[in-house]
């Protein structure tokens, strides 16, 4: 199972925006912490944690769309800065394409479904039949091949065009999506059939995901691997039978433990919940010295003995 | 502070970007000023006395960088050299006694268009397809493509020359001196009032169709709907929370439209004999008084960066959002 | 695109402004048709005053006023959508190419356009055109187009700014789409309504520039525009010595065709802005609502 | 009870403060004449005779080399001091050692100004000349006691004027009006009945024509459109006008214009004369000018106000040329051999050459572009191609000093005697030197009557010198005059009586500060009862 | 006549350029005192269109154009202003669906409770601090933060305002129009957990609106479920997750991926 070479690793990747206010002083945010992880091919990888924790910046990273202030991105063993020949780069950018949360925000208003995915085609299969190509991506993703491709993005509903955009990285030939939080803007009653298409395309077609979310309920549904960050740090990772079934970090157990569970009803006297979410948060804050493997594949965080001085000062809650 | 400062610097630069705009244009203008000024006067002039002239009004055959440093310094010591149109008076001078006049003009055409503008933008945006609005919104459409000189001719036509309600010209009775009394302030006001509601009434339209705009943009934001269901009447929602919040983007159109502030206050001053800086810059071009124009162009330039530098200021007061405490 | 023009159309004020100004533009084009005389040639008595044979009057000159005014608007519309193009070409491109590459050539451009934003326009316009010397209407078209184009860059950046936030520029970006195509293909479509918002409104300012420069005797006296007829008006003292036709004529072209671009722009802004388009609706049903209210007052009063 | 008199001399923004007579551009309209009284007025109104003010009499030196002039005695500076032959010569002395204040030109015409004795001083020409006194009389007399003492004359704004004219106490001043009160120690005194002058600040005709209307003005020299009803109608026994004849407007023919085409054409006579033809003067003065300039048909272009000097056989002879005659105008045209031979409808050179007449006139001088626009009307219907250009007036000036242009409508000056209008706008020696000479018209003959008509004082020789100079611009028309512009003036008579006008010619009447004579008008008025 | 509430045939057009578009229609239900009633559906059921309606907060083109609400026994819908604006936030209040935007970003938090406190009474610019002051802390909030402008605040401590605010004038009723959406989960308890504990404290009624019914399941004493304008099945919270009797609240329970040991312990994967 683990046989096979990572098709994207993340080696100790740091993030640090400089915010310059209008007024006061510039700011550090230290979006990510020395971030290792492994994408395997044909697998899902659910990245969890708590808003704000970095999880969006992995992914616009590793799309390219920010450059890392240290730390590697490698690709199938190349580190991506290294990639200086333009068909290296061309191939790279086509291998890796991404879902966003906004399925509306994805689609040029101004073109049809037509457009957005005969562009990719023409673009990464010059030499295939443009329809041919067009009905069988488009059936790939559960749409009419018919009727679809002559409709504008705002006369399809969010689940279709959210299956649009998995058919453009189709169309690209993927190897690698990055979906970011693809399902959070969609109805809760269509949620599952594109968590099902994202099950299908990795075990049809052979693509990685990177699944990024806040809700571990289909984290679980749908990745194989799961890593759970918290102000930046990777806290825990590995199988999702284990990090979700039985999680050992602090953090990753409030996260289990917050999950609305239709079978337990809440009340209004445990006030328990409350002060662990402010120990654990404060504990998980610390810089991490290393991971330690619980079980095969199965890390947890090592923090610091000291809280971590994080230049943010508007984080905590309370 | 870093955004003050920002801007200052932006300012010092455009400043100079603009002033350094002021002084080719005069240079590449054609014409000689003292020509015309000796033909507009009839005389035969020796070649020695016309010479003799243009050195008195300052036309030194320096080198272009010299006369381009001496200009520059001369933004610093206030001294634009002298007009020729109002030989012997300095530029400086010229155009200290017009400004006031001019600021009048424009400050109270701005206060009441802005403000009634406003307004009636909120008026309109609140009763929305009601008849304020029916009413106010095309009104304003109207007024607001209607050149500055139209206004001002049928007012003149209209209230001065068919029914003498208004004068045609002058800033105050000639008969009387300025001073700090109800007469005199009552003659300036009624002289100024043709010229005060020429540009009020070319500007108002602008006013009303942003705050509108920008009012109807609030209208759906959650927090207005929060402020109605506290229990707030009406007005306090309709001013408190959604014209202040929405004044926010009709004060940066308020820097914009200085530009036609300043160009719609020149046409009304010439149109009513106003004596003010437009008037003078009007003269300037057409007598070719090459000093008087580019001090003119300078302090105008001035004023729009000055107008605008408190637009910035008033905006950061107005929006905590760009303080950060 | 046809989808485009039926939401245009289907709102009145849009259509009636699209009416008065193909009307202007049909004048414009078959003017030399149904202008009744020669608009330079004396035709009759110096200031006639309106008749069955002078619909609008004579000019001081004896000119017909009715025909200059019919030729006038060739000249005053050309100039306008001239400069309206020149100011929207300017203004597009500097706007978007800041907005697509941001970084130092945004900081340039965009100190650029500040910078000419914050020049005292109309004061400018009228030294340069003094500058120019006799500057007929082709030059005043440029003129204004050269230095009006700053507003348009302003609010096309911002716009275009916000535009490439959205992910569909980064999507395509992913795909690999050349850079003009992300601009050409991508972009501009999406920023039509606040080109045409801008181009409207350039041929409003320029008509409105060009006859008050051409007023104030900075433009040719010979061309046949409104500007030029409001010049000569003001210059024979028309309204000093009763010839309103003289002023008026002019003045009501210039205001109606302001009107008519106005209307047009405020439809193009209740396309863009959809929270504009229920105006109507709204309306209705607070009538509806009103009446209801007091239905279930008089019903709680019983 | 003061009487006020409100005279409106010229427009202006604003009034400067600036009483400097030497002046020429910003100085107070009313500083000329009421504050600095001149020396001797010559009134062209009555043959150019002088009315003698400071001075009592001038005489030339028999070879016309030198002027002597006599002073008045008994005459008083505003502040008390006695006037001498040492305040004219401090005045001319200023105006020799200062280019800039030497308007008039004395640097070139007078070689000294010496003092006789207290009440005599001697002007001595560089040039023999019988016209001399014309230009020395407009130097304003400045006080000695004072002007002896300004470090730098030219700037000086002479703050508190000393004078010795009839008006000299500055009682009010602000840039919109200025009065303008009674000097105590007038030596004209019992001529004088005016006490003070007021002028209000005008900046345009429409304003000016408001106040007239109104009656605020008295005495006034502005274009009044439609006059009658605007103005006469509003109060008819009160207001009233008379334009007399003013500068001579001329069409300008560039005989060394730059394309080859026009300048043969131009060159001959025929050509200008069927341009001249192609003109309806009658619809420039009475729609471009409405009505108010003084047609001019004398084929020398004389005007009527010299209708005395007029050589009868010149008109009989080449009358025919100033008639707008279109068909005689193709007539002449075809004989002299200019036809259309590429038949685009307009003539070419009987050498083939194209003719294209570009008409330059200043940008704003509504009157001439209206007169040019139906010039290049006659002229297209004569097939003579051309079109109207308006460059702004420096351009204009400057293109007609360059002779750079093709044709343009000109004005020029007009003296005490139709000497001036030829001197200025015809003499060989001032070609391509002023814009009143732009024609480039070089010829000898005339150049040498004209120099002899300076070398006389005698009428009848000057009559006859005259006659010939007519001849010979009949014969050749070097310019094509149309009209003589207005004198602007109005005049209100429900304060004030005694005003010149058309039934009581006295002299010039205009208020505006090129007129000299405008002294005499003043003295003349007495105020109602 | 025990309800608190009581929603009778209420129907909620939008007139829209064609035919008027039906949001709402014909929802009845009832609130009792002291019960939190949910109500879930998928995006664009017309949830925030009952809640703003039950305020008399729709804003044309909406148009309540049939039905009933009555509180107390009051008919909410023939209030005049003053009525309206007296009971408004004093008996009923309201949590909207993004904090963010329901806090005015330009002013200081205090003073939206002064605003409001001021509206319903007179009162002195000490007592509005003090009682700012202590409606924050009961959120858990530090009290000095009362100076601050929204945009200072964390999206969980704007929440937290808001709650705030909605129970300053003890209200009988709490509209909340999905308070949690914006929030990540955890968040989202520890906010949930607090409405909880204030209810158990100060017993008012709550209609909860959410479209996560797990999330509902496990606060809510009735559950009403919305589709297309209209209440498909009501019922109390255990009936709902263990016996769903409409085919849609079927559905979805099972589009929603449940965690597979939760699944284990509850009986909602069991048809
Ligand atoms: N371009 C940027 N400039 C400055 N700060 C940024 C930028 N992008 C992200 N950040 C900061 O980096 C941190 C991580 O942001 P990120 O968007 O990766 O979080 P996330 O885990 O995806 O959160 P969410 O679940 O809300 O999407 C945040 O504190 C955010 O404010
Ligand atoms: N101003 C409006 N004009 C026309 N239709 C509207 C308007 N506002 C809302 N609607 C429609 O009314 C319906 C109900 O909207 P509502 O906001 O109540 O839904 P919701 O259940 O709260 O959805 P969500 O979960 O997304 O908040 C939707 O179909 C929506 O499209
Ligand atoms: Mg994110
Ligand atoms: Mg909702």
């Amino acid at each position: 199972m683990l046989s096979d070479p990572p098709i994207l690793s993340l080696d100790r990747l740091t993030k640090t925006f400089t915010l310059r206010p209008i007024f006061g002083r510039a700011t550090q945010v230290e979006a990510l912490r020395a971030v290792s992880l492994d994408l395997l091919p044909g697998r899902a990888l659910a990245l969890v944690g708590e808003s704000g924790s970095g999880k969006s910046t992995v992914g616009r990273m590793i799309v390219g769309h920010h450059a890392p202030t240290s730390g590697r991105i490698l690709f199938e063993g190349r580190d991506i800065a290294e990639l200086t020949r333009r068909g290296d780069q061309m191939r790279y950018r086509q291998a890796v394409q991404m879902v966003f949360q906004d399925p509306f925000s994805a689609l040029n208003p101004a073109h049809t479904i037509r457009h957005h995915l005969q562009r990719a085609l023409s673009l990464h299969q010059p030499e295939a039949d443009p329809e041919t190509a067009l009905r069988e991506i488009l059936d790939d993703v559960d749409l009419d091949p018919v009727s679809t491709p002559s409709k504008f993005p705002h006369e399809l509903s969010g689940g279709q065009r959210q299956r649009v955009n998995f058919a453009r990285a189709l169309a690209v030939r993927a190897r690698l999506i990055v979906a970011d939080e693809p399902t959070s803007m969609l109805d809760v009653s269509i949620r599952k059939s594109i968590l099902a298409l994202m099950q299908r395309l990795k075990t049809e077609h052979g693509l990685s995901i990177l699944y990024i979310t806040h809700d571990i309920a289909t984290a679980e549904y749908l990745a194989e691997d799961t890593a759970v960050m918290f102000r930046g740090q990777v806290v825990e990772k590995g199988p999702t039978a284990q990090v979700v079934g039985a999680p050992q970090h602090g953090y990753t157990r409030l996260l289990r433990a917050a999950v609305p569970d239709p079978s337990i009803r809440l009340t209004g006297s445990d006030a328990g919940f409350a002060q662990d979410a402010r120990q654990v948060r404060a504990a998980s804050a610390a810089a991490v010295r290393g991971m330690t493997e619980v079980s095969t594949g199965h890390f947890i965080a090592d923090h610091a003995a000291g809280d971590h001085a994080t230049a943010e000062t508007e984080r905590a809650d309370a | 502070m870093r955004f003050l400062l920002k801007r200052l610097s932006f300012y010092a630069v455009a400043f100079l970007v603009a002033a350094t705009f002021n002084f080719m244009i005069p240079r590449l203008l054609p014409g000689n000023p003292a020509d015309i000024m000796l033909a507009n006067s009839g005389g035969m002039i020796a070649p020695e006395a016309r010479d003799a002239l243009m050195a008195t009004f300052g036309f030194i055959d320096a080198p272009l960088h010299e006369q381009y440093f001496a200009y520059l310094g001369s933004i610093f010591t206030w001294d634009f050299g002298l007009s020729i149109k109002f030989y012997p008076m300095p530029v400086a001078d010229v155009l200290t006694q017009a400004l006031p006049w001019t600021l009048f003009l424009t400050g109270a055409a701005l206060l009441i268009a802005f403000s009634t503008g406003t307004l009636l933008g909120i008026l309109a945006a609140w009763r929305r397809g009601q008849l304020t609005d029916v009413i106010a919104s095309p009104t304003a459409l109207a007024l607001q493509s209607v050149p500055a000189v139209v206004v001002a001719l049928c007012g003149l036509y209209f209230l001065s020359v068919r029914n003498r309600v208004f004068p045609t010209s002058y800033a105050y009775d000639p008969k009387l001196d300025p001073a700090f009394s109800w007469e005199f302030a009552a003659s300036v006001a009624y002289h100024g009032f043709l010229p005060v509601v020429t540009l009020s009434v070319v500007l108002v339209g602008g006013y009303l169709i942003t705050m509108r705009n920008n009012m109807i943009g609030q209208l759906g934001e959650d927090y207005l709907a929060m402020a109605e269901a506290k229990g707030l009447s009406d007005a306090r929602v309709r001013y408190a929370y959604a014209a202040r919040n929405a004044l926010l983007p009709s004060v940066t159109a308020l820097a914009l439209s200085f530009g036609a502030l300043f160009g719609g206050s020149l046409i009304t001053e010439v149109v009513f004999n106003y004596p003010g800086v437009g008037n003078l810059l009007y003269l300037g071009i057409v007598g070719r008084d090459f000093p008087l124009i580019q001090g003119q162009l300078l302090i105008m330039t001035l004023a729009m960066l000055l107008a605008n530098l408190a637009v910035d200021l008033a905006y950061v007061f107005l929006d905590p959002r760009l303080k950060r405490a | 695109m046809p989808d485009l023009l039926r939401t245009f159309l289907r709102n009145r004020k849009a259509a009636i402004g699209l009416a008065i100004v193909l009307a202007y533009v049909v004048v414009a084009l078959v003017a030399p048709l149904i202008a009744p005389f020669d608009p330079i040639a004396r035709v009759g008595r110096p200031h006639q005053a309106p008749s069955a044979e002078h619909w609008l009057g004579t000019t001081r000159m004896g000119r017909d006023v009715f025909s200059q005014l019919i030729w006038g608007t060739r000249t005053s519309l050309m100039v306008g959508i001239v400069a309206g193009l020149i100011v929207t070409a300017i203004g597009t491109a500097i706007g978007i190419t800041a907005a697509y590459f941001g970084g130092l050539v945004d900081n340039v451009l965009n100190f650029f356009t500040n910078v000419v934003l914050v020049l005292p326009q109309l004061p400018l316009l009228l030294v340069l055109a003094a500058f120019l010397g006799q500057v007929g209407p082709w030059a005043i078209a440029l003129i204004i187009g050269l230095t009006s184009w700053a507003w348009g860059a302003r609010v096309t950046r911002a716009q275009a700014m916000s535009l490439k936030t959205r992910d569909f520029i980064q999507a395509s970006a992913m795909i690999g789409e050349p850079t003009w195509r992300m601009i050409l293909v991508e972009m501009l479509p999406n920023l039509l309504s606040i080109i045409g918002f801008n181009f409207i409104g350039s041929v409003i300012f320029t008509i409105i520039t060009e006859a008050t420069l051409e007023f104030l005797g900075l433009g040719s006296p010979l061309a046949l525009s409104w500007g030029t007829m409001l010049y000569n008006a003001q210059t024979a003292s028309a309204i000093m010595v009763g010839a309103w036709w003289e002023v008026l004529a002019p003045c009501a072209a210039i205001v109606l065709i302001g009107v008519g671009l106005s209307l047009m722009n405020f439809g193009v802004d209740e396309i863009a802005n959809p929270r504009m388009r229920t105006l109507g609706n709204v309306a209705k049903a607070l009538r509806i609502e009103k009446r209801l209210l007091r239905q279930r007052m008089q019903e709680a009063n019983q | 009870e003061e009487t006020v008199l409100s005279a409106l001399p010229e427009q202006v923004t604003a009034w400067v403060e600036n009483f400097n007579p030497f002046n020429q551009t910003t100085t107070a309209p009313s500083v000329l004449h009421f504050m600095y009284e001149p020396l001797i007025i010559f009134n062209a109104l009555d043959g150019g005779k002088p009315v003698y003010r400071l001075a009592t009499g001038h005489d030339y030196s028999e070879d016309l080399s030198s002027i002597t002039v006599t002073l008045r005695e008994g005459v008083e500076w505003s502040d008390g001091e006695a006037f001498d032959a040492d305040d004219v010569v401090t005045s001319f002395e200023l105006a020799l050692g200062n280019p800039a204040l030497d308007s008039v030109g004395m640097a070139q015409m007078l070689s000294g100004v010496e003092k006789i004795d207290a009440q005599t001083v001697r002007f001595n020409l560089s040039t023999p000349s019988s016209q001399a006194m014309y230009q020395i009389v407009r130097v304003p007399i400045v006080p000695d006691h004072i002007w002896s003492k300004i470090d730098d004359p030219v700037t000086f704004t002479n703050p508190d004027p000393v004078g010795s004219g009839p008006l000299t106490e500055i009682r009010r001043f602000t840039p919109q009006e200025y009065i303008q009160c009674r000097n105590d120690n007038y030596w004209d005194a019992e001529s004088l009945h005016v006490d003070c002058m007021r002028f209000p600040q005008i900046a345009n005709n429409d304003q000016a024509l408001a106040a007239a209307s109104n009656g605020e003005l008295d005495w006034m020299g502005s274009f009044l459109p439609d006059i009658e009803n605007t103005y006469v109608a509003k109060d008819p026994e009160h207001h009233s006008y008379w334009l007399p004849g003013g500068s001579l407007v001329a069409f300008y023919m560039n005989f060394e214009a730059p394309e080859e085409g026009d300048r043969a054409a131009f060159n001959n006579v025929d050509f200008r004369r069927a341009v001249s033809m192609a003109f309806d003067r009658e619809a420039m003065v009475e729609i471009a000018g409405y009505g108010y300039p003084t047609i001019n048909q004398y084929p020398s272009g004389l005007g009527r106000a010299f209708h005395s000097w007029n050589n009868p056989e010149v008109d009989e002879k080449f009358g025919a040329f100033t008639q707008y005659d279109l068909d005689g105008a193709r007539a002449l045209l075809a004989e002299a051999g200019f036809k259309d031979i590429d038949g685009d409808g307009f003539v070419e050179t009987p050498e083939g050459a194209q003719i294209d007449l570009e008409v330059i006139v200043p940008n704003g001088w509504t009157d001439w572009v209206n007169s040019c626009q139906i010039a290049v009307e006659g002229l297209n219907a004569v097939g003579i191609r051309a079109n109207v250009s308006t460059p702004e007036s420096a351009v204009w000036t400057e293109k007609l000093i360059n002779g750079d242009y093709d044709m343009a409508i000109n004005s020029v000056r007009v003296g005490a005697t139709p000497f001036n209008q030829y001197l200025d706008s015809l003499h060989e020696s001032n070609q391509a030197k002023s814009r009143f000479a732009a024609s480039r018209y070089y010829n000898a003959e005339l150049s040498g009557l004209l120099d002899a008509f300076t070398q006389t004082s005698d009428t009848e020789k000057q009559m006859a010198i005259m006659s010939d100079v007519q001849e010979i611009v009949g014969a050749d028309m070097p310019l094509v005059t149309v009209f003589n512009n207005p004198r602007w003036y109005q005049y209100n008579t429900k304060r004030f009586t005694g005003f010149f006008n058309a039934d009581n010619p006295v002299a010039n009447p205009v208020v505006h500060k090129t007129n000299p004579a405008r002294l005499l008008h003043l003295l003349a008025l007495r105020p109602v009862e | 006549m025990s309800d608190l509430l009581t929603v009778e045939g209420l129907r909620v057009d939008y007139l829209t350029a064609g035919a008027p578009f039906t949001a709402v229609r014909d929802i009845s239900f009832q609130i009792q005192p002291n019960e939190i009633l949910g109500l879930a559906g998928e995006s664009g059921c017309g949830k925030s269109t009952v809640a703003y309606a039950l305020m008399r907060l729709h804003k044309p083109p909406a148009l309540v154009r049939r039905g009933q609400i009555l509180f107390e026994g009051r008919d909410v819908l023939s209030f005049t202003d003053t009525q309206l604006r007296a009971w408004r936030w004093s008996e009923v209040s309201m949590v909207f669906q993004s904090a963010m935007n329901s806090l005015n970003p330009v002013m200081t938090i205090f003073r939206q409770f002064h605003d409001m406190l001021r509206a319903h009474g007179p009162i002195t610019r000490a007592d509005a601090m003090d009682r700012t002051a202590e409606m924050l802390e009961m959120v858990g909030i530090p009290a000095d933060r009362m100076q601050a402008h929204p945009h200072q605040l964390s999206g969980g401590m704007r929440q937290r305002v808001a709650l705030a605010l909605a129970l300053t004038l003890l209200p009988k009723l709490i509209i909340m129009d999905e308070p949690t959406t914006a929030l990540d989960v955890v968040v989202q308890r520890e906010i949930l957990q607090e409405v909880l504990r204030l209810r158990e404290k100060l017993g008012f009624s709550v209609l909860f609106i959410t479209h996560d019914i797990a999330l509902m399941a496990q606060i809510s004493d009735r559950i009403g479920i919305m589709r297309a304008g209209e209440i498909v099945e009501i019922g109390t919270a255990s009936q709902i997750v263990t016996a769903p009797v409409h085919d849609y609240t079927r559905s979805l329970w099972d589009a929603m991926p449940i965690l597979a040991n939760a699944a284990e312990k509850g009986p909602a994967h069991a048809v």
